[in-house]
């Protein structure tokens, strides 16, 4: 089955992330398609490269790059709610005169429109929210 | 009205549009979802979809009337509530026993109306206030719901 | 359908909201904080118990184990799932709705 | 002592447990989505109008105007103030608690 | 009990220790809330102040014992709260109505305990159940209340 | 009077970081010494100088960096929780790796440690906490 995944949180303050990743994996697992993971609110922070988060922790961006990059996952980052909060990637960071090398968009994240999000509403056969 | 536990229908075939439910149970201002939800709403009405909003709960606030935002420095985006008649986006429901456990009444909220084409442009209210048995079973009808 | 509720009932009224509005045969989740909905003896359980034959509660067991909540602490007959769980009973139902 | 109270009485339990714990005499400012507090004839109403003479209850007024109320839906004699008097109810108190 | 309202003591001067109290009204895992205030407490007891915790609401569950994170893929800290005593830090105020609410005894809590050194290094509980007035009470006798 | 600040809550998503800057304002207006603002939590997302939001809205990181040099105001964004959320000044850059020019730490911010919060609760006749 095409299922799709809305995240609203971002990684560590709420569990929202989390949860979202677990369930991403338990379907890939079971043999379903992903179809996107959209990133809206607050969810768009877990796709920034700069976390160092402690040794001991779960690495929660490196979770959903490895997951994208393993099942060629679509994680898409809304634009809008990006550039609110900060996530650039090196198109929106030039468009914006941040300097070079200060996109912090991390690998297998993409950041596009939330016509993105209706799409995905409409070509999945699932559609499960996760957030605060 | 229940859906049965193993059996999913066929997902629509991709021609036929699909029944979009926007569900907004928070606060304005507070926090930042009423805005980013209504700009999903936006982008949404696009696509050729059916489409309808409920406010149940908080999200009833979203709605009042007289919102002004000028000391507090941020966007009054309760206007564009007004607008989305045009984008054909016609349909708000309102929950009945939400307005009466906050003391609300339809006269505190704003009057949000469209023109009805197939009406001869008939002005009409956008806004229906729906018990919360019949909120429940509208959710049931819908194909995709969306909260934030 | 399908709800899901990740809110302690103590704190936020969004497992009480859900209730009003599931209809007979809907499946609610319990997941993240929302698992202590299913802790028995509190001022929340009457919600849940009173609709427990109307609807079909299942909890994610790892976040009951996080939070240290023992099997005897929990109201009876409701469903534990992991994230396969969790994936089925998405897929087994049209629409699911997040209390958030 | 002050307290600030920013979350809806109606999604969240922070106005509901402040109340049960401020002392008498205590200062509650209402701000944010705290505001909806100050709401008349709600089904949370009854405990702030059951503590106005206890307590001291003082209410954003930027954040009531924002969210569109009027004065003739709000619980009589609560005071309306502005971030200057916030910050003069901050300096008369020793401490501040924020019931986030 | 009441602070007066217009004439505010004088701070204490900069030798003078203060009573910081950190008041936990979140679950754990949920939200970070817990850890990262935890953290705080952690750092703050290095700072020769007197400290003590609050655990209102859903607070008390931060203290839940037989904690088991290892499906979820998190960091377990509740034992972190057992380590405390060594950092100084021995009061433990739990609410008892917030646990009655919730179901909960003092046998759903770990024991966490101290060595008091002023009393032969008797290992004696940390965890001090207190009403809500009493609860009260102790949140005006502080200097500095935190909450996350 | 002596008065200090924690802000727990990033921009935008919460109403927090907007309250605690309106109270700074009126506090400096008003004569008072606002001696330190500490974010933590999300919090640290207020100190990301990538943000671009909306024309038609108020710059919250823009606010706060405004405000710091007009007032020679600290603003301490804690480095636990800064590096949980990929917020990185150029040492911590460095430090961690991420390539020339990505520190993305705002003008007029700092990153620190946890005792700084602790030392303005000490040092301080009055702390207001801002949240969710």
């Amino acid at each position: 089955m095409k299922i799709s995944i809305l995240v609203n949180e971002g990684p560590y303050t709420h569990q929202a992330s989390d949860s979202a990743y677990q369930f991403a994996k338990a379907a890939l697992e079971k043999g379903h398609e992903v179809f996107r993971v959209f990133f809206y609110n607050d969810g768009v922070n877990n796709g920034t490269r700069l976390t160092v988060p402690p040794q001991d922790d779960r690495n929660i961006q490196k979770n959903w790059s490895e997951l994208a990059e393993k099942h060629k996952l679509d994680l898409v980052v809304c634009i809008a709610a990006a550039q609110r909060r900060g996530i650039l990637d090196e198109g929106e960071a030039k468009r914006h005169g941040k300097g070079e090398g200060s996109a912090n968009i991390a690998p297998g994240f993409r950041i596009s429109g939330l016509g993105q999000l209706i799409e995905m509403g409409i070509e999945s056969d699932r559609l499960v929210v996760f957030g605060d | 009205m229940a859906e049965p536990a193993k059996s999913p229908p066929a997902p629509p075939a991709k021609s036929t549009p699909k029944k979009f439910l926007y569900v907004n149970r928070r606060a304005p201002y507070g926090t930042i979802y009423a805005l980013e939800s209504l700009e999903v709403v936006l982008i949404g009405a696009a696509f050729d979809q059916h489409v309808a909003l409920a406010f149940i709960d908080d999200g009833v606030f979203q709605l009042t009337k007289g919102q002004d935002t000028k000391s507090l420095g941020v966007k009054n985006f309760s206007p564009t509530f007004r607008a989305l008649g045009d984008y054909g986006v016609t349909k708000f429901y309102v929950e009945k026993e939400s307005m009466q456990e906050r003391g609300l009444t339809l006269d505190d909220l704003q009057a949000v109306t469209y023109e009805d084409e197939n009406d001869g442009f008939k002005e009409k209210p956008s806004i229906q206030v729906v018990s919360r048995s019949e909120m429940g079973a509208i959710m049931q009808q819908q194909d995709v719901l969306l909260n934030f | 359908m399908l709800h899901t509720v990740n809110k302690s009932p103590f704190q936020t009224n969004s497992l009480a909201s859900c209730l009003k509005h599931a209809q007979k045969g809907d499946a609610i989740l319990l997941l993240e904080d929302g698992v202590y909905g299913a802790l028995k003896g509190t001022i929340a359980s009457g919600d849940i118990w009173s609709k427990r034959v109307e609807l079909r509660f299942y909890v994610m067991s790892a976040d009951v184990a996080a939070r240290g909540l023992q099997k005897s602490q929990l109201i009876e007959g409701l469903n534990m799932i992991d994230a396969g769980g969790f994936v089925d009973l998405v897929v087994a139902h049209k629409t699911s709705q997040a209390w958030l």
